[in-house]
């Protein structure tokens, strides 16, 4: 069978790729995708978790789930800002918006 | 075990043993018969696409008063045939600045999607993946066929391509409400989201059951597909001709196919969740009568595809947004909530009590909305009498040309 | 090395693989469909982990739904596609070393802690029914869905709100 | 309907009707005096089905069980404060013809501000009305009466002035009582200067406000007073014979006064301010500014004695306050000032020219006799006299109004304006232009005269000249026939110039009969006039006693009766064995009556300088006819010292000279010093320190300003380290160090 610990440390690496991208990418979009990576991590660690520890237990299922419609919602309502902020700056790259200072 | 009872256990016994017998071990045995499975199944429906086509060239000819194809073989059956055959031998073009890995990935991918549904649909009892979650994996892998032409779209570097990408899959995306909802009302009715549990548990067809969500999910998925009279996709007056314009050949024939294929996958989904799938006389003791009685089935259904498409006028972009988000999805929605309160009362019935109780629903349901349209029409025509003036349109009419005091004055 | 573990390792490699390329492309179109492939191998995971539901779930609101959406908003906001400027901030170094210490640190935390190499039972058949009673049963996780709910009602409302166009303005 | 249910309506319908007018049915005349004087008439309904079951009770019974009705109001330290109605047998009797005379009132109103009649070619608001032109079928011009420009202003007005009486006279406690007493008060003013354009107007109107304001600030002293000593303000709960005693043996500590004679008194300053006692008379005959008869006959037939009906109520509480006997008890006092104003109101009526003035300084008059009739201690000739006299001084009022107004039909015929339609000397002989007028107006002023038997004000009057001769105040007795005199006097004088002989003006032969509206309530109060005094015939008068019973002051009496003998404050008084009060009033009635006619038969000219009465009194006459200069006096006692204390002492000696003297000498001093601590301290030491902070803070920013670079990004590294660093940091902590 797969260790317990591969699920951990793919989690872990798909998690810091995320993190790489939310913290360097400078396009809105591409930093969003990174929060999905970082995401699916979090919601890979919670099923291994579910599946070698309690899989009687439908709980960690349940959080996946709700991960799912924070998710959603994250991404529905990121990406409607992005177009709003385009709308506006006429891009949406992270490092040309700065009013985020005094 | 004879072949009648069990027609394709009996091939792939056979094939096992000659494969083990040829020195392969276990386990890729059974991958390559999977693969096998999967290659003839989408084998036969995509040759099957041919028939299709001209099929509906013919239908969609006698309805416009025409002959339809007629010249290549008797009745013009060969004439698909002769079309394979000139469109293989075209050239492949790949427009400057297209997105080439993409570019292909885009048909591909559409395909694919098409084909991904038959592996979920039980085509005679016993065959066909059991996929506890089927019902929900007919929608993901609709996602795929989006993406494909969101892909297509936009690698063609072509902007008519994309205009047509971006507005089909809004069109998508918005009727796969609708169909997804439809589609849980027999979910709900068998309490299984397994396509093989469905079928066995219509002893009594869904559509008596449900007929306003056959209906719904009919228009639903052809809207989905993007056939006339939702093909705003390639409204050839405003965007050319779609999202493929670019694509020429054997690769453009893969849209094509898929397109027809697709139509036909409805029906064989409509068939199972609504229409019993397989069932019929002899069909638990003969397999094979019950892949027929599902190919006819989702043959009729698909002609009444082609009956609509034949007849139907194409409709505005924004009825096609409002028929979606303010018809049919409150109505799916209502009649979901309906059958489930309404099944809490009656699932412990007979069948046929439950399906009259059902269709008693239905058809109150279908009455009230039926009243309902008449009086917003009405309403509707009221309010355009009063208030008559251009610009008070949602979609831009043409403006009405300036007519001139003195018409020679215009001329000049 | 069984089977499954060749399958768990292919996975991890595509997705891996994708999800870097995710973060390092320039072309944004080509990050998103990246990003679909990362996914895609997620769900194969979840089906490694015996949640097919969580799978399918995952390839209909990931790729159907959330991978959509990307793209449409990548080729609504075009300026940046044609970018040919780098793609990645000044501060991608010190995102880098944060990141691979995060990695580090989480890796050396994982393996100085004794975990089970298998699973300790195995999924009940009913899994994905328990986890439907479980979502509206008030013994189990109502609230919280209920609030998940109301949460992606606001977030409709909210994203239809910020992303509208004011005529008159 | 339940009577408590009924008595609360009562002020309701006329408020409801002003609340409409006012927000509603302004643009609409004929709507708005419908509703007004509907609202009057159920009012009038309301007050007479009341009137009729309390007499079903009968007198005893209702003076020991009121018809009572009350509500839990201001919520004080221990229990509330409540507010309620209360029929008992004085309130029966002022219900009555405060019903009948506000509602009479309303309907002449229609008649007198010329509904029916066109818009004014001239007219604008805040000025009488100056006559339409029309044109009749032949192309005649004709000149006719134009209706007021603010007809539902009034109507509104009145409306609110219908409920404040009746929230007064229903009112069970001196806290409504005193509500319905200022809503009166506003309407006086508003009433009084509703012809607001005319300069003369506004200042009657602020005249009278002020004026009886000063009695009300008293008045309510007295209430604030009467609370704090008591509790409450109901009341049954006062008239107690415990409670009387208790405020009348509490020290007041002013003057000698027990409390209840403080209170009294109080009370009773603002008794001298609503009903135009001297020496606060001032402003009621320059209130016949208002719309001639209507707001002059408010004025003076019903607000005016709201204010004797005050007393009368408080009766026991006066009472109580003048049994120790002090020289101002408050009895002491009413006696003097009433008797005092009777003869001195009665001395200027008859030198007045202007027929309403007369009428006016007669109210005046007739009030002090009420008020001397209390100060006698007889409470039922007072409130017999109060009945009576709002009945025939409303008919008066009414009768000089249909008087003026028919003089106005002669001014509009001749076009001549400078022709005072109110001034008696252009009148006479319009008698026989006016009969329905003239008829009722003798009725009227026989009935002030005291014209023996027949009329009303003679009883009421002999009941009170012999209350005062039989109670031994024999000064109250002889002041009031003196007057009483006068009174019939000039009221003949006014009835011989107006309507006898022969018409003096080109006008006042011109002069003609107003409509039935205004009629109508003519000979409805005639009837009154009449008869109102045969229910009080006393049962030992010669010949006439006893052939009715003495139903008033059986009725009226109980209401304090039972109270004054449970506390020992009841004395009898016999009645019988002298006849001087009733031979003194027939001769001065009917004496008075013939020299009036007498003197002023033969006046033939318009001119007032023929008055006879000037020949014969000379500068006696021109004190008089000023009134005693009392306004004058007023205007240098209190007038001008107000005008110099508030400009000269206190705005230019006290405020810009004292105050702003200081003020900017502090303003100086502290001006330098400040100067000084900031040149010395400030700049160098705390600017300093404040600069060296400040620049320690810009260094330090300029330094650190690089880090906000305002992209989130970088904030997300400088978090995202944080969370690590502090992540290692926890992990070491909780893992190694164990």
């Amino acid at each position: 069978m797969i260790p317990l610990n591969w699920y951990l440390i793919l989690a872990a690496a798909l998690f810091a790729l995320g993190l790489f991208g939310v913290l360097s990418r400078r396009n809105a979009v591409a930093i969003l995708m990174g929060v999905e990576l970082m995401l699916n991590a979090v919601n890979i660690n919670l099923l291994a978790f579910w599946r070698y520890r309690a899989p009687v237990h439908s709980a960690g299922m349940v959080f996946a789930v709700i991960v799912f419609a924070v998710a959603a919602a994250e991404v529905a309502v990121g990406l409607a800002l992005f177009i709003a902020v385009y709308r506006r700056f006429n891009s949406v790259a992270a490092d040309e918006i700065n009013l985020l200072k005094w | 075990m004879g072949i009648l009872s069990q027609p394709i256990g009996v091939i792939a016994e056979w094939l096992r043993n000659l494969l083990l017998g040829w020195g392969l071990s276990e386990g890729l045995t059974t991958v390559l018969l999977y693969l096998v499975g999967a290659l003839v199944v989408a084998t036969v429906v995509q040759i099957w696409v041919i028939f299709l086509i001209w099929y509906e060239r013919k239908i969609i000819g006698r309805m416009q008063d025409r002959l339809g194809p007629n010249r290549v073989g008797p009745y013009g059956l060969l004439q698909p045939i002769a079309d394979v055959i000139k469109i293989i031998t075209k050239e492949v073009i790949v427009p400057r600045g297209a997105d080439k890995p993409l570019y292909f990935l885009g048909p591909i991918l559409m395909n694919a999607g098409v084909l991904l549904l038959w592996a979920a649909i039980p085509l005679m009892p016993m065959v066909g993946m059991d996929i506890n979650v089927a019902a929900l994996y007919i929608i993901a892998v609709g996602g795929f066929a989006t993406l494909g032409i969101l892909l297509s779209g936009w690698s063609s570097n072509n902007k008519f391509a994309l205009v047509s990408a971006i507005r089909t899959v809004a069109q998508m995306v918005s009727y796969e409400v609708p169909t997804v909802l439809a589609l849980l009302i027999p979910v709900l009715l068998a309490g299984t989201m397994s396509l093989h549990g469905i079928v066995k548990a219509q002893h009594v067809w869904y559509i008596v059951f449900a007929p306003l969500a056959f209906l719904i999910f009919f228009i639903a998925s052809v809207a989905e597909n993007g056939r006339s009279p939702f093909d705003l996709m390639e409204a050839e007056s405003e965007i050319v001709a779609g999202f493929h314009i670019e694509y020429s050949g054997m690769v453009f024939a893969i849209f094509y196919v898929a397109d027809f294929l697709h139509a036909f996958t409805i029906g064989a989904l409509a068939a199972v969740l609504f229409l019993g799938g397989w069932r019929g006389p002899g069909a638990e003791s003969f397999p094979l009568l019950g892949f027929v009685y599902l190919w006819i089935k989702a043959f009729l259904v698909y002609s009444l595809g082609v009956w609509a498409r034949g007849t139907v006028p194409r409709i505005r972009v924004d009825q096609l947004m409002d028929f979606s988000w303010k018809f049919l999805t409150p109505l799916a929605l209502v009649l979901l909530v309906l059958a489930a309160v309404l099944d809490h009362f009656v699932f412990g019935l007979g069948a046929w009590t439950r399906a009259l109780a059902h269709l008693l629903m239905n058809v109150v349901v279908g009455v009230l909305v039926l009243y309902y349209l008449e009086r917003h029409e009405h309403a509707r025509a009221r309010r355009r009498r009063m208030v008559a003036q251009p610009g008070q349109y949602p979609v831009a009419r043409p403006p009405r040309p300036a007519v001139a005091e003195n018409p020679t004055e215009a001329a000049s | 090395m069984t089977a499954m573990q060749i399958i768990f390792l292919l996975t991890a490699i595509v997705t891996l693989v994708s999800a870097f390329r995710v973060v390092t492309t320039p072309n944004m179109v080509h990050a998103a469909l990246w990003l679909v492939a990362a996914l895609v191998g997620v769900a194969v995971l979840y089906v490694l982990l015996s949640a097919p539901f969580l799978a399918v779930a995952q390839v209909v609101i990931y790729i159907g739904a959330i991978a959509i959406l990307m793209l449409f908003v990548i080729m609504l906001t075009r300026r940046e596609m044609r970018d040919r400027g780098p793609q990645t901030g000044k501060q991608w170094p010190w995102a880098a070393v944060l990141a691979a210490l995060l990695f580090g640190g989480l890796v050396w935390m994982v393996q100085s802690v004794g975990l089970a190499a298998a699973p300790a039972a195995d999924v009940p058949e009913t899994a994905i029914a328990d986890l439907g009673k479980a979502l509206v049963s008030p013994n189990g996780f109502v609230i919280p869905f209920e609030v998940a709910s109301v949460l992606l009602l606001a977030a409709l409302i909210g994203a239809v709100y910020v992303a509208w166009t004011r005529r008159n303005s | 309907m339940p009577t408590t249910t009924l008595l609360w309506l009562l002020p309701v319908f006329p408020l409801l009707a002003f609340v409409l007018i006012v927000l509603f049915t302004n643009r609409n005349k004929a709507l708005s005096h419908t509703l007004a004087v509907g609202a009057a008439f159920l009012s009038w309904l309301g007050a007479m089905v009341i009137f009729v079951r309390a007499l079903n009770i009968g007198p005893e019974a209702l003076a020991e069980h009121p018809i009572r009705s009350w509500v839990n109001w201001l919520p004080t330290g221990h229990g509330f404060l409540k507010i309620g109605v209360m029929v008992d047998p004085l309130t029966a009797a002022v219900l009555f013809f405060v019903a009948w005379t506000i509602f009479m009132i309303f309907l002449y109103s229609v008649g007198y501000h010329n509904f029916g009649y066109p818009e004014g070619d001239h007219d604008q608001k805040g000025l009488p009305p100056h006559g339409a032109t029309v044109v009749d079928e032949h192309g005649h011009k004709h000149r006719v009466p134009s209706i007021e420009p603010m007809y539902s202003r009034f109507f509104a007005y009145i409306g609110l002035f219908a409920a404040g009486m009746y929230l007064l006279a229903i009112s069970d406690n001196l806290l409504t009582l005193f509500v319905g007493w200022e809503i009166m008060g506003l309407c006086s003013y508003l009433l009084i200067g509703f012809w607001f354009a005319k300069p003369s107007a506004r200042a009657a109107g602020i005249k009278a406000f002020m004026t009886t304001r000063v009695g009300d600030v008293f008045m309510l002293l007295g209430i604030a007073y009467l609370y704090m000593a008591t509790g409450t303000l109901s009341f049954p709960d006062i008239f107690k014979p415990e409670m009387l005693h208790q405020l009348a043996n509490l020290n007041s500590g002013v003057l000698g006064l027990s409390a209840a004679g403080l209170i009294g008194v109080l009370l009773f300053i603002g008794t001298v301010g609503k009903s135009a006692q001297w020496p606060l008379h001032v402003w009621l005959p320059d209130a016949m500014e208002g719309p001639t008869p209507v707001s002059a006959m408010i004025h003076a037939a019903t607000m005016v004695s709201a204010g004797v009906y005050m007393v009368i109520r408080m009766f026991p509480l006066l009472k109580a306050g003048s049994l120790n006997g002090a020289f101002l008890s408050p009895l002491a006092v009413m006696g003097f000032i009433g008797g005092f104003t009777a003869l001195f109101a009665a001395t200027i009526a008859v030198a007045q020219n202007d027929i309403k003035r007369v009428l006016a300084y007669s109210t005046i008059s007739q009030l002090g006799y009420m008020v001397a009739a209390l100060g006698a201690g007889s409470y039922i000739a007072a409130t017999f006299h109060l009945i009576t006299h709002a009945f025939f001084k409303a008919l008066l009022f009414l009768g000089s109004g249909s008087v003026i107004h028919g003089m106005e039909h002669g001014v509009l015929h001749t076009g001549n304006h400078e022709v005072d339609p109110q001034d008696m000397f252009n009148m006479g002989g319009l008698a026989r232009k006016m009969p329905i007028t003239f008829w009722t107006f003798v009725i009227g002023g026989f009935a002030l005269s005291g014209f023996p038997v027949l009329t009303a004000g003679f009883w009421s009057k002999d009941m009170i000249l012999s209350a005062s001769f039989f109670g031994g105040h024999p000064v109250i007795f002889w002041t009031l026939a003196i007057a009483a005199f006068l009174t019939a006097f000039y009221t003949m004088r006014q009835i011989t110039l107006t309507f006898l002989g022969k018409p003096r003006t080109p006008e006042a032969e011109h002069a003609h009969e107003t409509p039935w509206t205004m009629t109508v309530p003519l000979m409805v109060l005639a009837f009154f006039a009449f008869t109102a005094g045969w229910v009080g015939i006393p049962e030992h008068f010669p010949l006439l006693g006893g052939l009715l019973p003495d139903w008033f002051t059986h009725w009226v009496g109980a209401a304090y009766e039972t109270l004054l003998q449970q506390a020992g404050m009841f004395k009898e008084i016999a009645e019988e064995g002298s006849l001087v009060p009733l031979y003194t009033s027939l001769t001065v009635s009917l004496g008075g009556l013939f020299f009036g006619w007498l003197v002023y038969k033969d006046v033939t000219s318009p001119d007032p300088a023929t008055d006879p009465l000037k020949k014969w009194l000379g500068p006696v006459h021109t004190l008089l006819q000023n009134k005693y200069y009392f306004d004058e006096l007023y205007g240098i006692l209190f007038i001008r010292p107000a005008y110099w204390f508030a400009e000269v002492l206190t705005f230019r000696w006290l405020d810009r000279g004292l105050i702003d003297g200081i003020l900017h000498a502090i303003a100086r001093a502290v001006f330098d010093l400040g100067k000084a601590l900031a040149y010395w301290i400030d700049l160098p030491i705390i600017s300093g320190a404040g600069d060296l902070i400040g620049n320690i803070v810009r260094t330090f920013g300029r330094a650190f300003r690089v880090v906000q670079t305002g992209r989130v990004q970088d904030y997300m590294v400088a978090a995202m380290t944080s969370v690590v660093a502090f992540g290692a940091l926890v992990y070491y902590l909780l893992v190694f160090a164990h």
